[in-house]
């Protein structure tokens, strides 16, 4: 026998299942009981820098759209930083960069406001690209995935960011490049996850 | 205390595997190729943060919070609580913790659940609250039913109450669900069986907590709750850029 | 076979004894002259007969037996089902059995159970039904919730149905509770615990039947109820008169 | 290790608790749920023979009323025949001989009315003084507890009885005979039943 080491183990994750909205979501399950839902507004009214539309599909294995995912996203300010005591460059008030977001019942599509962030510091003098942080959950879904969105007109800053570097396969590094388009004047850009297939996106373990 | 770095790697072996044919929704909805593992940058060590203001304090009461005047919901009422703690055991203190449920009777207030079982007025199935400086947690609810779901022909989900938990750093989030002593429905049920081991399930059911109860009022279950910990700044890379 | 004659003695050591001081209620109401012994004579071994005239066929599906139309009690939809056997494991065919419980919640529709704990209006909480030609008898119900009682400062019922019996002598006469497989309050009840054997405790307990539940409907339980059996006339004193 | 006999054991008892009305009687209980209830009509309207009343109260070990009791009463005939295919006297149409009486909530009195039974062929060509047979239950009662109610006006029959006789101690079978009186010219019988004391009633292992 060895010495004991005190440390827990952490709570197995559970899928989220078909009626994640009724915790995270509930307007959207059909009812209201909350003053105000957490995660509507991701960088508040006075984020500075680009306000951009994000949007896309999660597909499944055949090809599908999932009509029931929830997605979280995590995300610096425009100057790259975090609205969190861990990071000190401090951020613009009511600046929150979390956002909880689901897709259309009927479509699968999903979409969110947001501002652009700003590049980040990396590790050990590193650098990363501007970069929304995804985190998704669903039925079928026993741990939360995790992802990142990059940005298709960041292709300076993406070749040099550490974290899509790592990725062996260069030809998946696409899959979590978000494309650019307009609408209305405003920055669209439009990322579709797979979770399976060709094109599968690139997930982490974080 | 040195100050705290990365976070410890999760592991993915105690963790249900993404692909469990006997769960079969996962079949189509599991990545196939591994995952990248990436070590703690800035985007992983932070994580929203929540405070008091962001909920109102009758949201941790499920018999109260959708409940008409003077009535309440059909159902045991119970108290779950417990802590929320991190792999070195220390308490996890202001953090969010979600809840959602189906009603007594296994049904769920969703637009999109057909289950014939009725609907409780009195019951929305959802609360929220912020752990204290100890990291604890309650709500107060009915104890929710079992209920058949399209799996097998014959399929029937244990009673269960979803939990949704932040802790401080984005990478800790956290979905799962609560289980109750005793239930015979456990060792059946593909979902709670997608953990390989044993001993991971067992910690998801809840124990009977008699020490708890509200005499002649209400039972309570007690439910911990363990986020990934940190290492402590050692002989560290340097996570942060300079 | 030969016709059957007395009925064999009750194990009065299988049974509670009638005073059980932790359960209180039967410190003051259990005898403490020992019981007179009774050969079985013709008012023993007769009791009374049912029909399905004296009952309705909706008495036995508590889901509907007291619904206002198109609606039904809140709670999990259960089938309690099984066989009334004798001693013998021969059928108890054409035999009473009432039930009674409390809703979902563990609240008794009765003028003198004051747990604040909701009524159902759509739930009465009793029913009746003949076994059939093998003793079978079944009834739909919702799963009754535990609820607290004044016994100790903090005691809980687990759930239960209460079920009373005939069989064909009055002597059979059993009023018992049927519990639930997995329940953790049942090893804390004082009314569990006046049974002295854990095996005959474990045989009030109803086991979850996967076989018998109604795919995407009705979740079922097993409960065999086994009344006294009775001698077959072998080298007999004549029970009769005559 | 000997043969192995397949008997089944009986089912244990559990008390009938404080809510037994909303089973076997529910009205009581506070609610009309089926449409007849078992028990309310002993004799039936052809029954022959004297028409009774019975009444009393069942008093615990304080000596107090136990107001929450349920009895059940099970007789024969006006000819001594019971209302069961395996008595082969014949009943008139209607005779069941099985009741179901209830106390009232406050005063813990109970009563029923029913015909006075007659007497009984007993074991080995034995008798059997009228009586009724009485199984009671009730919150604090782990097993129903069995009993019969004699009659004071059957004293040369309850002298022979091969029951009463069994009672070693002579002057508790006092406790089994019911006293009688009248009231708006029918007969009344007083039977009071004591679970503890010096005058607790007789109960049999049946």
């Amino acid at each position: 026998m060895v010495q004991s080491l005190d440390y827990l183990k952490e709570t197995p994750s559970q899928t989220a299942g078909p009626y994640v909205h009724i915790g995270l979501a509930p307007g959207a399950a059909g009812f209201d009981i909350y003053r105000e839902e957490l995660g509507r507004d991701i960088a508040g009214p006075n984020a500075k820098g680009t306000r951009i539309h994000v949007e896309g599909c999660v597909y499944d294995g055949m090809g599908a759209p999932i009509k029931d995912v929830l997605i979280e996203v995590w995300q610096a300010n425009s100057e790259g930083h975090y609205a969190h005591p861990e990071d000190g460059g401090g951020v613009e008030e009511g600046f929150r960069g979390w956002g909880r977001v689901i897709s259309d019942f009927d479509t699968g599509l999903w979409g969110f406001d947001t501002v652009k962030p700003g590049p980040l510091a990396g590790r050990n003098g590193g650098q990363q690209a501007p970069h929304l942080n995804f985190w998704i959950v669903a039925r079928g879904i026993n741990v939360g995935l995790n992802t990142r969105m990059y940005f298709e007109d960041e292709a300076e800053a993406n070749a040099k960011d550490q974290v899509l570097n790592l990725i062996e396969w260069e030809h998946r590094r696409a899959t979590l490049v978000a494309s650019k388009s307009e609408r209305d004047g405003q920055p669209v850009y439009r990322f579709d996850i797979r979770l399976q297939g060709d094109a599968e996106t690139v997930f982490f373990d974080v | 205390m040195r100050p705290p770095a990365e976070f410890y790697q999760r592991d993915r072996e105690w963790h249900p595997p993404a692909l469990t044919p006997d769960y079969k929704t996962s079949v189509a909805r599991s990545p196939q190729y591994s995952l990248i593992s990436l070590e703690n940058t800035v985007s992983e060590i932070t994580g929203p943060v929540f405070g008091h203001n962001d909920i109102d304090p009758i949201d941790n009461d499920l018999l109260s919070n959708y409940a008409k005047p003077g009535e309440g919901p059909i159902g045991e009422r119970i108290i779950l609580h417990g802590r929320v703690l991190d792999e070195n055991a220390r308490p996890v203190p202001n953090t969010l913790v979600e809840a959602w449920q189906a009603n007594a009777g296994g049904r769920y207030r969703h637009k999109k659940d057909t289950y014939f079982a009725p609907i409780d007025p009195n019951f929305g199935g959802c609360g929220r609250t912020v752990t204290d400086e100890n990291g604890y947690y309650v709500f107060r609810t009915v104890k929710p039913g079992a209920y058949p779901w399209r799996n097998w022909v014959n399929s029937w989900r244990p009673a269960h109450i979803h939990l949704s938990i932040f802790g401080s750093g984005f990478v800790q989030r956290l979905i799962t669900q609560c289980y109750f002593e005793g239930d015979p429905l456990l060792p059946h049920c593909p979902i709670v069986k997608s953990i390989p081991s044993q001993e991971a399930r067992d910690a998801l059911v809840a124990a009977l907590d008699l020490n708890a109860t509200i005499p002649l009022d209400t039972i309570a279950y007690k439910f911990d709750i363990v986020l990934r910990g940190r290492r402590s700044t050692l002989f560290e890379n340097r996570l942060e850029g300079n």
